[in-house]
């Protein structure tokens, strides 16, 4: 069995939701990035989404926009945040590892050598924001031929039968999200999802897992009981978007991993 | 260069021209921009459509443009002889309100009650402003709170025509963040909204709804050259920002024996950093959804952009404009600063015309380009707007030269 | 009313129309004057001349511009509905340019090297300076020292169009010095010089020449009606500061059952100095070297005018349109500042065109005229020109009022 | 025998030119431009132009139209004028009396009326600068019943075949002057000009007189060497236009009349 795959099933022997901590890679700086993974993997985090910056990032909301520029200006690069990513396998055989990436980032790197290096590194999948199904082909054999995951989106905007299509042939899990003008917290978590959600996880073969602007242990509770993994993105970057500093900024960023990894276990 | 190619044929039905364009959008976007691809399919060619276009470009935008045989700039010139198309005299004074009155009558065809879009400077802003206007249709304008302060003429336009101008305030509050927050604006309601882009860029249908909308130019302007000289011309050419213009009159020739040169601006030189020449010195990427040629570092940051014509500074650049480049069948030039506010000037003095700055580069590549033609030889620049917005620009040029 | 006029045998050989017009000049400007008008009958009825002008009407100006129905605009008023001659569309965006291309291929075929011209506001002289480059003659305009400061945008143009601007320095340094030192330069060389006038203005032959040059305006807008619709148009309206946009639409329309309105500026008001209505409030007089109704005091001094539109602030006013208020032919209104002002931003939201504030007098004329209309009925607007240009008066305008 | 025939003719038989002065009625202001015109007379000017003033002076120079301008501020209007012309009659009797207006003025006061009023306080003249031969009979036959002649001009400009329609049923004199442009001081008389003023006056019925920028002494004496009269404005005038004190304007202005009658006698 594959790594995603132990890990969603060792989390639902626990009768839990998996973790996953979206982070913005390189920021605030590269070292103090790798730093606050450390945490986050120490708190609870079961996976990573390791974002790569983008000066262009049409999918985010203002936190992670800001979050990618400074990291940018602070020399965040595509191979530097893999190396990080292989020390972070070094250390943390079972953690997950995604890279988040746009398209441009990828495929400026190129794509077949990107898949061969991340795999070579212990990544674990890759999931491309703006690479729709149609343009799937684009990366898929490279991730296919290198045994990484192409991780999918579906949309609360995507319609059921799309979305059928989409998941299809998942490997590793489906993200189920609502990308564009959402990544950014949200006081409450909408009341349709949870249909939705059970409509996705009855088509797909692989783990479905939710990301809605989720910030605090109610909100995340609530979503583990249909999802199979939660995400926190915005809520997490945004520890270390103000003015203070960073041992204050890396708590508080591990008190909420801690308190979102509390609340994920499936009510009887 | 590969085979002829069927320029009909392009783009194919996923919006790629050869590997250009596409669709490379969040998921989210894709049903959106589905719904927007199908129903243009479906009503661009139901006859009332093209009946009420043909009868707003006559009646309201004061079309067909005319071609004016530049006498005395010619004369000056060693060589082609210098034709305009003039889409100056467009209602609200460029081109751009070709594509905009089409996209906002496809908003209205489509049922929907609000238009959308970003503006940098704010010319397709007004001229989006003017369709909605004319329809009546609700129009919201994302504009950084930078660009509002520098282009407060524009500004004041749009809100005069009606619309409601967004001020953007986070990241550099330029037009990068307009683009996501008009995007976000527009996913909150995709069913009353249409979202309405300002160039042959972005998405599929985009480059392909804008470049059907402006071909109206090419088109013209092929018939009329031809009842004026019996002749086709040799060379066709206009300046290249996101590339609407070009592909517009490009496309009335593309089948014909007629060279067609697209302008880049140089700005101040070939340093990163100091032009706009994404044909000229950029490579493949993927931005704002699709994939074209791109000025980008050698991480795949898109890089910053200058031009003194400020409709020509992006980064990439419409998807078919790559496929014509590749296929040469058209060919990109470059033209700095300097020489486009010497085409402004001279094409002011010696015929009575103020051209846009962003057509200024066009005019300055017709003029050097004359030359390797001989005098029965005719060049058709696409003068794609006027240049009375760009006194101030031309002002503060001149006295940074210290002249 | 007395009985019906011939108009096609007004002005008289001596340049009368009825007792308005005439040559009111000292001597030394009879000799010039008559040579105008010689080579104006000469040459205004050979087909090269007639053929040139409408090569460059076409090619050039962008002739014919459209007739443009407002729809939403009517859609708001309870009569009549609303049709634009758009003249905004106009080359250089007004009618000024149809005279001024005119007069300086008038000026080519006398074999003079160069026009003259004084300019208030600017337009004229940016129309003039415009013809002028187009011919590559020489051109010179004479603008007072305080109209200068004020009007920085149109120097700019005037200048970049290759035209030599003369300050003038003495007196109120305003259009009334600017008359005077354009006139002595003009003398100074009248053989190879010709005086372009900006209006239906001045001593004969001047309101005969741009009267015939603006009448295509009202052909135009006859023929392109009546293909539209099958009829006449109930009513045409008109601003009238010195009346040649006025006059050129009225003409196409004289020997029909048609309305003609004329829209005066009322300012803020009727008080002395507050307006510049000189057929409304204005007595017959002489100014300028032709006879009209003047707004002057008790002791036969023109008087200060005002409007927010610059180009509507002239005293006196074209004779042809004296003797067709004598007549009972076309009827003479006032509209004031805030109601142009309004149907400024009226016809901006609901159209998508932003008229000239001069043009939207007649805006605002034919709103309030449409309400004694049947539904039926139809009256065409002469937009006579674009209002880019007035952009920020209308803030000004704004921020005086504490908007 | 007339006023003014008697005047030219009595100077001609001292053999010398008469001498006539434009002074902008009312300038600086009404009391003290009746001084003005008083000191004039007594300096040796045989007739006095009263120019009325005129807002839009199409016709005049710079100092003239400045001139105008402080006239009409200060209050004057052509009955002030012609009560003015009526008290001056009084003092002199032989003086030539013209009144120099733009038809505006003339127009707006009543033809008629101003005819009637202006004779009966003894006018001789007037000379209407906007009123070319094609549109004299708006004011001559009004002059005509009322004993006025009406003053007609003749400019460098018109040709010798138009003069002569211009001066043929002159009574009183003809005005040659370049009005237009050239109202203001000139450096030197134009060569030309002396031939043309010999055939105009040759056509002539009655005296012609000269006026063409002249300020000095020397330029009246070679006019008056061909002409019936000399006239001066525009110098005379800017006498007044300068800060210092009237009476020494005055006294500058009485001493340029005074020289300019020195030199009108004709050489043998
Ligand atoms: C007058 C004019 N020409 C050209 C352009 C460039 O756009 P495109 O390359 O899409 O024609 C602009 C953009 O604002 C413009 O205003
Ligand atoms: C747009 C426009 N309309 C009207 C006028 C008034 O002139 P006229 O009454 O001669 O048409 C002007 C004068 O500058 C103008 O610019």
């Amino acid at each position: 069995m594959n790594r995603l795959a132990e890990l969603f099933s060792s989390c639902a022997r626990s009768r839990r939701a998996a973790l996953i901590m979206y982070a913005t890679a390189g920021y605030p700086d590269m070292a103090r990035s790798e730093a606050a993974i450390e945490g986050a993997i120490a708190s609870g985090a079961d996976m990573i989404e390791l974002g790569v910056p983008f000066s262009d990032p049409m999918a985010d909301g203002p936190v992670i926009c800001a979050a990618a520029k400074a990291a940018i200006e602070q020399g965040a690069t595509l191979p530097g945040i893999l190396a990080m990513a292989g020390r972070i396998r070094q250390r943390h055989p079972k953690t997950g590892l995604i890279l988040f990436s746009y398209m441009n980032m990828i495929f400026h790197y190129g794509v077949d050598r990107l898949c061969e290096d991340f795999a070579r590194l212990g990544g674990d999948g890759i999931l491309a924001v703006d690479l729709p199904l149609e343009e799937r082909e684009e990366l898929l054999p490279s991730c296919r031929a290198r045994g990484l995951h192409l991780i999918p989106l579906v949309s609360p905007a995507t319609s059921l039968e799309r979305a059928r299509r989409i998941v299809r042939d998942t490997t590793g899990f489906v993200y189920y999200v609502s990308l564009r003008g959402t990544t950014g917290v949200r006081a409450a978590v909408a009341a349709e999802l949870e249909e939705r959600v059970r409509q996705v996880r009855q088509a797909s073969p692989a783990p479905v897992v939710v990301g809605f602007g989720i910030s605090s242990g109610v909100q995340a509770h609530r979503v583990a009981q249909y999802a199979d993994g939660v995400v926190a993105g915005s809520a997490y970057v945004r520890c270390f978007a103000d003015g203070r500093g960073f041992p204050e900024q890396l708590a508080s960023a591990n008190d909420l991993v801690g308190e979102l990894a509390e609340n994920l276990h499936v009510d009887p | 260069m590969s085979e002829p190619a069927n320029y009909r044929l392009t783009p194919d039905a996923a919006g790629f021209f050869g590997v250009y364009g596409g669709v490379h959008v969040p998921e989210c976007l894709v049903g959106p921009l589905r719904e927007v691809a199908d129903a243009y399919n479906r009503i661009s060619r139901c006859a009332d459509f093209i009946a009420e276009l043909r009868y707003i470009r006559k009646h309201f935008q004061g079309r067909p443009t005319p071609v004016s045989y530049c006498r005395r700039l010619s004369d000056r010139l060693d060589g082609a002889r210098i034709y305009l198309k003039r889409e100056d005299l467009n209602h609200s004074g460029a081109h751009k309100l070709n594509h905009c009155m089409g996209e906002v009558l496809l908003a209205k065809y489509m049922g929907k009650k609000r238009v959308i879009a970003e503006t940098g400077a704010g010319q397709h802003g007004v001229a989006l402003a003017t369709a909605a206007a004319y329809f009546g249709l609700e129009c919201e304008i994302h504009m950084g709170e930078v660009d509002i302060a520098k282009q407060a003429p524009n500004v004041a336009r749009m809100k005069l025509l009606g619309a409601k101008v967004v001020p953007v305030s986070f990241g550099l509050r330029t037009l990068k963040e307009a683009v996501d927050s008009a995007f976000t604006e527009y996913l909150k309601d995709p069913v009353s909204t249409l979202y309405c882009i300002g160039s042959v860029v972005g998405p599929h249908p985009f480059p392909l709804l804008v470049r059907d909308f402006q071909e109206v130019v090419g088109i013209e302007a092929r018939e009329q050259f031809l009842e004026m000289t019996g002749n086709l011309p040799e060379a066709v050419t206009a300046c290249v920002g996101g590339g609407s213009n070009a592909m517009g009159i490009f496309r009335g020739f593309i089948n014909d024996p007629t060279a067609l040169y697209g302008v880049e601006p140089l700005g101040k030189g070939p340093k990163t950093g100091d032009h706009a020449a994404s044909m000229t010195y950029g490579t493949p990427g993927i931005i704002h959804g699709f994939k074209c040629y791109l000025l980008q570092d050698d991480k795949g940051e898109p890089l910053p952009v200058y031009s003194c014509a400020s409709g020509l500074d992006y980064p990439g650049v419409g998807p078919e404009h790559c496929l014509l480049a590749d296929q040469g069948r058209a060919s990109y030039q470059v033209v700095n600063d300097d020489e486009a506010v010497a085409a402004f000037e001279l094409l002011s003095r010696l015929e009575g015309i103020i051209p846009a700055l962003e057509s200024s580069h066009a005019v300055a590549q017709a003029m050097h380009a004359a030359r390797r033609y001989a005098p029965e030889d005719v060049i058709i620049v696409n003068l794609s707007g006027r240049g009375d917005k760009d006194m101030d620009n031309i002002r503060q040029y001149k006295e940074g030269r210290g002249q």
